[in-house]
């Protein structure tokens, strides 16, 4: 009790992100997961929780990894990872999948980024300001399709600079749009206020997590 | 009779000219019609503009096409990664040309070709660069940007049974692009890899119907997965 | 020879319009026909002449009638008449069917008219002019979107009134369209002069057709 | 465990609210989700907007909604037909509103509203009274008219087979309206011939997929031309 030496921060790997994102997935969910962290998530939904993933190569039902023995190489998700298909599972074409998207027929992506502004814009796809060529795959439709966008991403840069900020300094996904965000060190939700922190991992307080952050932070009501 | 399947290369080939707007089908390697797009390699038109998800990996295919130096324009959703060396030296350099366009749209702009839409309305891509110095409009106080069909001259697409009525059904992840390709496209070439009869294809589960297919070529049994290796 | 007596004028009856109209259709068109006359067309195609006929229901291939016994109540045509399926249909969604109608995959759409115009105006599903009830169903749709719209009608109502009209005083279907006419006496082509006599039937000759016809007529060239 | 199977009118209808827009899926008879009009019917919901091809027939079904007052709004194409007595008369005596619209801008603009596309160019109807006071433009020389997506609340559709996660199949041209019509909903309830076990039905079969429908309820083996008679 007496006790002043600060605890130290539990910081979040790429898997307990990936954990604490499923734990808030509930039974019935649509959902499109991302490249990177996102994809993990499927891992950490229980195999008793029933979650639809879309994938945006017209896949309904994606299932986990085959075993290497096992690969069918005609099915494969976004990322070109073979997969497989859970009973009940189905396919559409390209238009229809993206008729999913835009649609707002999912109840949830879960993308990375680059950045996430307090205005809910999210940058995740070029990461020059210039790159012409970036590639931009289904990420535009996604984030501006799905009924609710989550990121998935470590609250800093390697380097230590905020990716969440006030504006977007990298080419904007979409205006507006991210709901939650998930990081290695809390998650925060996007409010007409901005970013509103709804937890924080053990041994973080809020001044450690505001000199972590671009945008200012506001406690939850 | 009505018999949509043509016995060789040339004559699936046969009349694509130089200056082709060409669809080629596929995402990542599975449901890419190969052995067409070798065809394409030798049959020899030029100054193309291709569009597909993807611009090419390796040095086979779309990029051993771009290669040679017979692609002016490429027009995906996917334009780098890992293996795309091809793309990446001949677009430093300069000399082909490149339209990014999101995923989804890329689709619906060759669904609403090949539906006789000419344009629509899409909040995709709204407020980002590759909306800018397209019109834009609200609806339900949300921007939208207007967007305007893709029609091919071509579609060389990937089936996995078809009919001499050009009839065709896809495998599993294998459909993707490939039937919005088949109505997007004036001409539309399937390899397939399976050949069955007349009636041989349940009137309920053919996805592409015939009349969106000119010719068939039967190439059998190519797997996907033997060019694998990138992960574009 | 000096026989100078008039030939009787051969008119066709709607069979006849249809058998007609029938001998212009090659193998391997993708063909819509509409009600009434149009519908006839396909009983005189034949058998050994593959033609696949689109409804706008949703079935390609449709086949004739079936006999009264083995009438499937699941298949139907745009005209709600049972009908039958041929080897290699299939069967689409009310969107796709019309897209294959609006984006020019059918090689031809036949259908009935109250007027025809020389400019290939149609007009043929409001019977008054201000009814705003009236049935348009798919009429628009084949009309703007089939590679060639041919129409199947009589050269005059019933009172002698021409329907072959410089200008479509019914309410329009679609403008500048039509590519030819059948009609009891003749077959027309509409070209930028205006209607072109293709063939007139026996007995029958240009002035007497001139004189049932609203519109200045042209001879084939 | 997902399942969106219900077993009672009552749960299939709960939550259709006074001034709905309401999709109802058929063309003719065929197709026609007869069960839950007549759970519609009891329901009790008023006010409605009816989307469907035809403005009903006889004094039974969509009729018999009308003929009971519910029915502010009727958008069709095929308002006017042999048995259409109901409507004639309600319509003569201004007491339901019409929207007549060509079949296929119908159609395009319920899969445009499931799609997430709020308006589209089409040549259909330009140059006639349908177009009266909309927006055309011009592409490639040829006029065009603007038209929105028409979302509904509702959807009550017809399917041949269904199992739990709400994926359908379709008998023959029973397929019509019915799946564009689950896209464009916000509440899509399902009546189906055949249910089935999860997994029973092949993925590539699947014509639409569970994440369009929201309640099946099993209505075994009604046949569509019981109730024929009329040619609307």
């Amino acid at each position: 009790m007496p006790d002043t030496a600060p605890l130290s921060v539990m910081a979040l790997n790429r898997h307990g992100i990936a954990a604490r994102i499923a734990r808030d997935i509930p039974e019935g969910w649509y959902v499109n997961l991302g490249i990177g962290i996102p994809t993990l998530v499927a891992e950490h939904v229980p195999a008793e929780r029933e979650v639809i993933f879309h994938s945006e190569n017209g896949v309904l039902g994606v299932g986990p990894s085959p075993p290497s023995g096992a690969v069918d190489p005609w099915l494969i998700n976004a990322g070109k990872q073979p997969v497989t298909l859970r009973p009940g599972g189905s396919y559409v074409h390209h238009a229809d999948s993206f008729a999913i998207i835009r649609g707002g027929h999912l109840d949830l992506c879960v993308l990375g980024a680059f950045e996430v502004a307090e205005n809910g814009d999210i940058a995740n796809w070029a990461t020059k300001k210039n790159d012409a060529a970036a590639a931009v795959g289904g990420a535009m439709d996604l984030a501006a399709g799905a009924r609710r966008l989550w990121v998935a991403m470590e609250h800093t840069t390697k380097d230590g600079m905020p990716r969440l900020v006030a504006r977007c300094t990298y080419p904007l996904t979409a205006q507006g749009v991210v709901k939650r965000v998930y990081t290695n060190l809390a998650v925060l939700d996007v409010t007409p206020r901005g970013f509103v922190v709804v937890e924080m991992v053990r041994g973080l307080d809020f001044e450690s997590l505001q000199a972590q952050t671009d945008a200012r932070l506001h406690q939850a009501a | 009779m009505i018999d949509k399947f043509v016995t060789s290369m040339e004559e699936a080939m046969a009349g694509i000219r130089d200056g082709a707007v060409v669809l080629l089908g596929g995402f990542g390697m599975v449901g890419q019609p190969d052995a067409l797009i070798d065809g394409l390699i030798a049959q020899g038109a030029k100054d193309l503009t291709v569009v597909a998800n993807n611009a090419g990996t390796g040095h086979t295919g779309l990029a051993r096409l771009m290669e040679l130096g017979r692609v002016r324009r490429v027009i995906c959703s996917f334009p780098r990664s890992a293996g795309s060396v091809v793309f990446e030296a001949l677009y430093s350099a300069g000399q082909i040309e490149l339209e990014i366009v999101p995923q989804g749209t890329l689709a619906e702009r060759m669904r609403a070709a090949g539906a006789g839409i000419p344009a629509f309305f899409t909040p995709t891509g709204a407020g980002t660069r590759l909306a800018e110095g397209k019109e834009t409009r609200e609806f339900d106080g949300r921007t939208h940007v207007l967007e305007n069909a893709l029609p091919g001259d071509v579609a060389l697409i990937e089936a996995w049974r078809a009919d001499r009525f050009g009839n065709l059904t896809f495998r599993e992840s294998a459909r993707n692009f490939n039937p919005i390709m088949a109505m997007a496209a004036r001409l539309t070439i399937v390899q397939t890899q399976h050949a069955v009869f007349a009636g041989g294809l349940h009137p309920e589960v053919i996805v592409t119907p015939g009349i969106f297919v000119d010719r068939v070529l039967h190439v059998p049994y190519a797997m996907p997965v033997e060019k694998g290796g990138e992960n574009a």
